[in-house]
């Protein structure tokens, strides 16, 4: 891809849980400007660990970063804060929603907006938000934990955006959402992208509509990329067909009649 | 030697059910029992006996208590002082007014009195939770310290309200050297370490462990809120009970409600979490950590014989104590339990870093 | 009726000053789901550095005015106190981001053990009064009424109008803003609020200044009253059930739990203790705070407790 | 009984016996349930039943009051109106743990595993209701209890083997990531051998393979133990392919009944939930 | 220490809560043990010492004990009712005497039962009794305390429960109204308790407490409007660090005074020269003289008078050991000559000691603040035998039956 001007730049990064679980290791990606990165992989890949590496929200889980770069813009960044990331445009949706349990919806956007001070600025935010998520203008009222779970996946998605961010970390935003909320997502992400040049480096298990949404792709596998490209030739790259799209040679097969008994990854060790 | 576990394949579910699958475990244990029953009889010094080891396995027992509440359970507790003075006053009762009562004997039922009043505590807690929850044991803390006082019936109508015990004695044996009391305490600290673990490994713990971890799934899945908090305060107040009598009759003799008091309570709290939160080795560590450390940091300035003030020496230790109970938090705040499984861990991966 | 009153009054006083204390421990647990068993510590710490630079800045600087000298002494005392929020915060809390309540609190334990080590050390561990001239004797009021007069401490009351004061400023700063909010924020995910910007090591500074500040004005009041010595970081235990029954997150909560707490202790000690031998107030406090929990688990004003899967 | 025929006769037509399985009679049938939080209403009077050994979708816009639904079937919540017969008998108000004793087992949308215990210890919960040996027994770990211990422990693993978890056995499961997280939530659940079994979005967050997998799991659970399954999920390709019947819900209003084929071809459902893209 | 060094541990406290009191008391034990070394020692034995800090917890003041008996403690004043209890235990075993001078169990005053330990000068029940001949001889006669009402504050611990049996022994015997109000410790919060003072109203109101409850306690006195001379207190509640920082407003009140104070004694001037000036003061120079200073001295005088008794029974310029101690402890004469001789010339009473009486003198004085110092009274009181004896054989025999000893005979006596 065009390496002229990066926005994010992780350099063979490794990663190490409470001083023993080795997670990354020695991952590379890059993104560009402007741009939609998508990173796949099974369960356990590594993909939400890189992004808490970008973020440097690792700290919080006892894990940290051993070897290798993160350059925002040329700048490194493995010692800022979060909330100096944040400040710099660099802001993450964590998987698993996170909402403020005893805020309500309209307070957990508000609090997204705390590195914003422009009053107006903010509201419009709001009202912004709202329009992309009617769903969540109608529940504002009431404590983030007793909303359901795409509610709560929504107000985090929609927190995040409250700090007009530069570059947003998506970590399974398509998780608990209903189909055609997905598309609106991943919409709103492309609208983003285009008017505002939002940049966004999304984990996403939905390879699907994660492929037909992003520029470009890694293929994240045991802490290591195995793969990566643009979008559109990985979404024609056969093994990726099989194993994260569930297309064969004779198109999608019925979710009843998969057997028990799979080819393995080639690349897995 | 080589801390590795591979190569020992369990051929039963029974041998991997065992509390130490690991064979270097077992003979590290086996070894520590050896030196504990054994040589430290021969070795160990009076002072060692009565200042250091007693304290510090009646301690570890009633944090052993504590931590099925708080470590397993999840139910904070600031009363335990109280059940360790229900413990000695009701085992002090059981002596003075049933004669030819054999020690064992007032020492289990002091356990079961203070199961009862724990209970009884244990009850808001169906409906109080977290923190909040501190409140109904404090309750019973300060009740307790009252009630001994003026109730002088509890002190036999003592004048000043303190009690003391003599010519204890285990079938015929008299516990009044320290090696013997330092036997005696051992002998019931490991009884009830092996009876903890094993409630511990076993339906009951996993029951109290689910309530812990997330009492509404908990329930969903089968368990009695009720039934479960309910069990892990009668099991925890019953063996902090008897650690309360063996305190008061073996290690002191003699003494007041104050010997109960809230400190003691906080003290006991602090031993369980710093020492690592359900675990059973945990409260061993953590009265390690209270108990003996301030001792020998005390001392150090004797050792190397530098010339400073009684005042100061007191104010330094509290000081670098402070500093290493943050310390030791931070290099792992699950406790110092935790810290030293993790130290195994690495050590099986030895040499590789990862 | 008129010893009833009066037995009114002293509860309500009791409650305010208890509140005081109170305050400490809600703003710290607010902001960070932090129950800071460090904060007698910090009364006490407080109240020494402001007992002793009271002392010693007149003697430094060779002048000799009470005024003056408190004033400095108060401006110097609230620098340490943030000084040490910011050490503590860099040394502790930082390095404990995301872990659960109780480890925290642990951690506030050894912070505590610390602070009376060194408050000693630097201060001494002697008695020291502080004088910011309270009225010491006692008022009568409305003589006419009832017979003897309603006695009314003066001291108490300046203290509780004090406290009063405090506790308004303190709601307002808790107010629905943005900083408010952000508190609340960090209280319930760390790691979330990390996540969209909130910078919590500012957050933590600012709050454990405020709680400094607290401190240091619960330490001169009860310093006064006490004289300022080690037993003034005893007084925090009886904040302890005020904080529970008022709720754990609610300022105004301290105050209604400490009334409550105050004036039911100083009755019940009067009109109950005697048929039980006295000395029945501090359990019944807690007592009391049980039944109020029982009917209301998150205490009065506290958040509500969410249970939900 | 034959009050619950009448609500029968509004039930969508028979599904399609075509797939070897045989459905059997209605073993819950949930008869104008409302169910209301305070100002919000998130269920109005929802009436379906569940029949022996069919797979049971529910599927809906977010916030539609799915997962309030089985809240409501296990007795997390209890609805202010509406009858519930299990069995064919009506139940009073209960509570979640009765409900699992009566044979319902549930995994959750926002995980509820036991953070603190190891994946191991975690199934084992599952059998709680099983295991009958006191807390004495327990604490001298002698006869009885070690027997039944290692009793369930074999059952267990079966279970493990089944998922394919086990070399993570002895993870704490607060370190496992998120997929592998609810594959052990699923073990929990089997492991109390449910006769009915609840599961909000199993599939949730994991990827086309993953999701194979898990498919698998419950169409061999539903065949070999021949469990009944009420399953929500939004992958309309997973309802599709192995739901028997699927209730539509929207604004905590039933707006489509039946086979797939059907509801998919359901203009309410289309417009709702499943968008043209589908 | 050396093998010709006779060594006294030094059980203290000096931080925590009852720092301010424990300090003076500390420095005045060990000055002294300065003074003597200075001097040439107890007949040219030296005195080898060891502080060990308590801090006033029970456990930790069993951990010092232990500690320190290994090297051949000679005698231990504990410092505190709580550790005696423990000490009391322990020290019959190790064969190590305790003084414990003005507190620890009053029945521990008969030798018979109690063969270790050494409440000498006074427990809390002469105390009381002397106080209520106090209040006697101001209303003119104990009769006259007939119906009058008289209530006691006293910390809510075997410490302050001990005088109760005698004062309700007393308060049948002269008709007056006794009022007990018991104060949580440590006493920070008395609110409730004064309300009920100033409710009650009564004549004369004891204090008993210790350390943060004094000061509290006539602070909330004078938020009361409670005459402070009206109210007086134990030689525990009756230090500089108990009025100091009420100052003024204390005016009027009064304690016991167990021990003389002040800095004009030959003794103070003596030590002032050899200790202090020669910068071995163990504290700052002006806290020399203060009431608990002067306790510890005391009682470091006392244990020290004890060995050079027990030198002229067992050898003169040996080491004693904790028996020939304790026999010392038992025999001690401290008369008027050999006061003087201490440089303590009619500040204190003659102590004799015996076998069956472990207290010898129950002389104390009154003493008053004046809003600056406290000022001594000049008469004595002496506890009244024929009420303080059956109480302390009663109590002493419960004790004995509890534990399972019996009386010591003549023969152990002359032992
Ligand atoms: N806090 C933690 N402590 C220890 N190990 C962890 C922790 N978090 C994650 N891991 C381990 O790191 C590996 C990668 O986890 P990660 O969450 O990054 O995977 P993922 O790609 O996000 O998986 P998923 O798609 O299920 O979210 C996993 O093997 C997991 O066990
Ligand atoms: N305990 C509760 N208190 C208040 N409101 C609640 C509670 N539980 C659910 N709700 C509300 O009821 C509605 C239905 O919630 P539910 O969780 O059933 O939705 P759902 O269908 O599961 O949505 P999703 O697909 O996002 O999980 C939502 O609007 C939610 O906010
Ligand atoms: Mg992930
Ligand atoms: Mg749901």
């Amino acid at each position: 891809m065009d390496t002229s001007n990066l926005l994010l730049n992780v350099n063979g990064i490794e990663v190490i849980y409470n001083h023993v679980a080795l997670v990354l290791k020695g991952v590379s990606l890059q993104v560009p400007e402007g741009r939609i990165v998508a990173i796949l992989g099974g369960n356990g890949a590594g993909k939400t660990t890189t992004l808490r590496a970008v973020s440097n929200l690792l700290k919080g889980e006892r894990g940290e970063v051993t070897k290798g770069t993160i350059e925002l813009k040329g700048e490194r960044v493995e010692s800022l804060s979060p909330s100096e990331l944040v400040r710099r445009g660099v802001v993450q949706v964590m998987e698993g929603r996170h909402c403020f349990a005893h805020l309500t919806i309209e307070e957990n956007l508000l609090a997204g907006s705390y590195t914003r001070k422009d009053k107006g600025e903010i509201a419009a935010n709001l009202d912004k938000v709202y329009t992309y998520f009617p769903r969540l203008k109608t529940r504002r009222t009431s404590q983030a934990a007793y909303t359901s779970g795409g509610e709560q996946q929504m107000c985090a998605i929609g927190r995040a955006l409250m700090s007009n961010p530069r570059m947003v970390l998506l970590d399974e935003p398509s998780m608990g959402l209903a189909p055609q909320i997905v598309e609106e997502v991943f919409e709103i992400v492309k609208d983003l992208n285009v008017k505002e040049k939002v940049s966004f480096l999304l984990a996403e298990q939905n390879t699907m509509v994660a492929l037909r949404y992003s520029d470009f792709g890694y293929i994240v596998e045991n802490g290591r990329i195995v793969m990566e490209g643009e979008a559109k030739s990985l979404a024609d790259n056969e093994d990726v067909k099989e194993f994260y799209l569930g297309i064969s040679g004779e198109g999608r097969k019925s979710f009843r009649d998969v057997k028990h008994y799979r080819r393995r990854k080639r690349w897995l060790s | 030697m080589l801390y590795r576990e591979n190569g020992q394949f369990k051929t039963s579910y029974a041998a991997d059910q065992q509390i130490f699958p690991i064979a270097q475990d077992r003979i590290a244990i086996g070894l520590l029992l050896l030196v504990a029953f054994v040589v430290m009889p021969m070795a160990g010094s009076e002072y060692l006996f009565r200042a250091v080891l007693i304290p510090f396995l009646i301690l570890a027992l009633a944090a052993l208590g504590l931590n099925i509440l708080v470590g397993y359970c999840g139910q904070i507790s600031l009363g335990t002082g109280a059940f360790m003075a229900v413990g000695a006053y009701a085992a002090y009762n059981f002596m003075v007014r049933i004669d030819g009562m054999p020690l064992i004997a007032a020492m289990l039922l002091g356990g079961l009195t203070a199961t009862v009043v724990g209970v009884l505590f244990g009850v808001p807690s169906l409906r109080i939770k977290g923190l909040y929850l501190a409140v109904a044991t404090l309750a019973a803390q300060f009740f307790t310290d009252w009630a001994f006082l003026r109730i002088s019936w509890f002190t036999n109508n003592s004048t000043s309200g303190s009690v003391s015990v003599a010519g204890l004695n285990v079938f015929g044996v008299p516990i009044e050297s320290p090696v013997a009391k330092y036997l005696f305490c051992l002998t019931v600290v490991c009884v009830f370490a092996l009876a903890a673990k094993n409630l511990t490994r076993t339906a009951t713990g996993r029951q109290w462990m689910a309530i812990r971890d997330m009492d509404v799934a908990a329930a969903v899945i089968g368990i009695r809120p009720v039934y479960a908090k309910l069990t892990a305060f009668a099991v925890s107040s019953f063996i902090v009970g008897v650690a309360g009598v063996l305190w008061a009759f073996v290690h002191l003799g003699a003494w007041e409600p104050a010997a109960f008091s809230i400190d003691r309570s906080f003290q006991l709290l602090f031993m369980v979490i710093i020492g690592g939160l359900g675990s059973i080795m945990g409260a061993f560590f953590g009265a390690a950590f209270i108990v003996v450390l301030p001792i020998i940091l005390d001392q150090v300035p004797h050792w190397f014989d530098i010339p400073l003030s009684t005042a100061t020496t007191s104010h330094l230790v509290h000081m670098i104590f402070g500093a290493l109970i943050v310390f030791f938090l931070i290099v792992e705040p699950h406790g110092l339990a935790k810290l030293w499984s993790i130290g195994k861990q690495k050590l099986r991966l030895w040499p590789f870093p990862h | 009726m008129g010893f009833f009153l009066e037995t009114l009054f002293g509860g309500l006083m009791a409650g305010m000053l208890y509140s005081l204390i109170a305050l400490g421990f809600v703003l710290i647990y607010k902001a960070s789901g932090v129950f800071n068993f460090a904060q007698g510590a910090m009364v006490l710490f407080a109240a020494l550095a402001m007992a002793r630079f009271a002392e010693w800045i007149p003697k430094w600087l060779g002048f000799d005015n009470l005024i003056v000298a408190n004033l400095l002494a108060f401006c110097v005392a609230m620098a340490l106190m943030v000084v040490l929020a910011w050490v503590i915060e860099r040394l502790c809390l930082s390095r404990l981001v995301n872990q659960e309540g109780i480890t925290l609190l642990m951690a506030t334990l050894g912070i505590s053990y610390f602070l009376d080590g060194l408050g000693q050390t630097l201060f001494g561990n002697d008695i020291y009064s502080i004088n910011v001239g309270m009225p010491k004797e006692p008022a009568m009021i409305l003589e006419g009424m009832f017979e003897g007069g309603l006695l009314i401490s003066k001291e108490d009351l300046v203290a509780a109008l004090i406290a009063a004061g405090l506790v308004l400023a303190l709601a307002l700063f808790f107010q629905k803003t943005t900083t408010g909010r952000a508190l609340r924020a960090v209280a319930d995910d760390h790691q979330a609020a990390q996540s969209i910007g909130i910078p919590l090591n500012r957050i933590w500074v600012i709050v454990w200044s405020v709680a400094g500040f607290a401190a240091l004005v619960a330490g001169i009041i009860w310093g006064s009253k006490l004289g300022v010595q080690f037993s003034l970081s005893l007084v925090a235990l009886k904040a302890l059930p005020v904080v529970i029954l008022g709720g754990l997150t609610s300022v105004p909560g301290a105050i209604l739990g400490g009334l409550i707490i105050g004036v039911g202790e100083k009755l019940s000690e009067i009109y109950l203790g005697s048929f039980f031998g006295g000395g029945i107030e501090i359990w019944f406090a807690y007592v009391l705070a049980l039944g109020f929990l029982l009917v209301r688990p998150q205490g009065l004003f506290g958040e509500k407790i969410i249970d939900r899967v | 009984m034959m009050m619950n025929d009448m609500p029968q006769a509004v039930q969508a037509q028979e599904p399609a016996q075509g797939n070897g399985r045989r459905i059997g009679e209605v073993v819950l049938d949930l008869q104008n349930i409302s169910l209301s939080f305070g100002g919000v209403k998130a269920l109005t009077d929802i009436s379906f039943n569940v029949r022996e050994h069919e797979i049971r979708s529910i599927i809906g816009p977010n916030g539609a009051g799915k997962s309030s639904m089985l809240n409501v079937i296990n007795g997390v919540y209890h609805p202010q109106e509406g009858r519930i017969l299990f069995r064919g008998e009506e139940r009073r108000r209960m509570e979640p743990h009765m409900a699992a004793a009566q044979g319902i087992a549930r995994t959750f949308q926002n995980i509820a595993l036991f953070k603190g215990m190891s994946v191991l210890d975690n199934i084992m919960t599952g059998r709680n209701l099983k295991m009958k040996s006191g807390l004495l027994a327990n604490a001298l770990y002698w006869g009885r209890a070690r027997k039944e211990e290692i009793e369930h422990r074999v059952k267990v693993e079966e279970i493990i083997d089944f998922l394919e978890i086990q070399d993570i056995r002895k993870t704490p499961v607060g370190a496992l990531p998120y997929g592998l997280q609810k594959r052990v939530e699923l073990g929990r659940a089997l492991a109390a051998e449910p006769s009915l079994l609840l599961l909000d979005e199993p599939m949730a967050g994991m990827n086309v393979e993953e999701k194979q997998d898990m498919c698998r799991f419950i169409l061999d659970v539903n065949d070999q133990f021949g469990t009944t399954i009420v399953l929500i999920e939004h992958d309309m390709g997973v309802v599709m392919d192995i739901s028997d019947r699927v209730v539509v819900l929207d604004y905590g209003k039933k707006i489509g009944d039946g086979v797939p084929d059907e509801v998919r071809a359901n203009e309410d459902v289309i417009r709702a939930y499943l968008g043209t893209s589908h | 220490q050396q093998a010709n060094e006779q060594f006294f541990p030094l059980l203290v406290y000096r931080t925590g809560a009852y720092a301010p009191n424990g300090t003076p008391w500390a420095n005045g034990k060990q000055d002294y043990v300065k003074y003597v070394n200075a001097t040439g020692g107890i007949n040219g034995v030296k005195i080898a010492w060891e502080e060990c800090e308590t801090g006033y917890a029970t456990d930790k003041g069993v951990e010092c004990y232990e500690r320190l008996k290994s090297k051949k403690s000679t005698v231990i004043d504990p410092q505190a009712t709580g550790i005696t209890f423990a000490l009391t235990d322990k020290a019959p075993v190790d064969k190590i005497p305790l003084i414990t001078l003005g507190y620890g169990l009053a029945a521990s005053q008969d030798g018979g039962v109690f063969k270790w330990n050494f409440p000498l000068m006074g427990s809390y029940w002469t105390a009381a009794d002397a106080l209520i001949q106090h209040l006697g001889k101001k209303e003119g006669g104990l009769d006259k305390l007939k119906g009058k009402k008289i209530a006691l504050v006293y910390h809510d611990s075997p410490f302050g429960k001990e005088p109760i049996p005698l004062l309700q022994k007393r308060a049948q015997m002269h008709g007056f109204e006794l009022v007990l109000l018991p104060v949580t410790a440590p006493g920070v919060e008395q609110k409730a308790t004064w309300l009920q003072v100033r409710q009650q109203r009564p004549d004369y109101t004891l204090l008993w407490g210790w350390g943060v409850m004094n000061s509290t306690a006539l602070k909330e006195a004078v938020a009361t409007g409670y005459p402070r001379e009206k109210l007086f207190g134990v030689w525990w509640s009756g230090a500089e660090p108990d009025v100091k920082d009420v100052g003024a407003n204390a005016k009027g009140y009064s304690a016991l005074a167990l021990n003389p104070h002040g800095t004009d004694s030959p003794l103070i001037k003596d030590i002032l020269k050899k200790v202090h000036d020669g910068g071995q003061g163990s504290g700052p120079r002006d806290e020399v003289g203060s009431v608990l200073y002067m306790r510890g001295l005391i009682i470091q005088m006392l244990a020290v008078e004890a060995v050079r008794t027990a030198q002229e029974k067992f050898g003169k310029g040996k080491v004693m050991t904790g028996e020939q101690v304790r026999w010392g402890l038992e025999n001690l004469n401290v008369d008027e000559k050999r006061i003087a001789e201490l440089g303590l010339p009619g500040l204190i009473r003659p102590i004799k000691t015996t076998c069956t009486d472990h207290m010898g003198s129950t002389a104390v004085r009154v003493h008053s603040w004046d809003g600056t110092t406290w000022k001594m009274q000049p008469d004595w009181y002496e506890a009244d035998k024929s009420v303080i004896d059956p109480l302390v054989k009663e109590a002493a025999d419960k004790y004995a039956a509890d534990k399972q000893l019996k009386r010591r005979d003549a023969s152990d006596c002359n032992a």
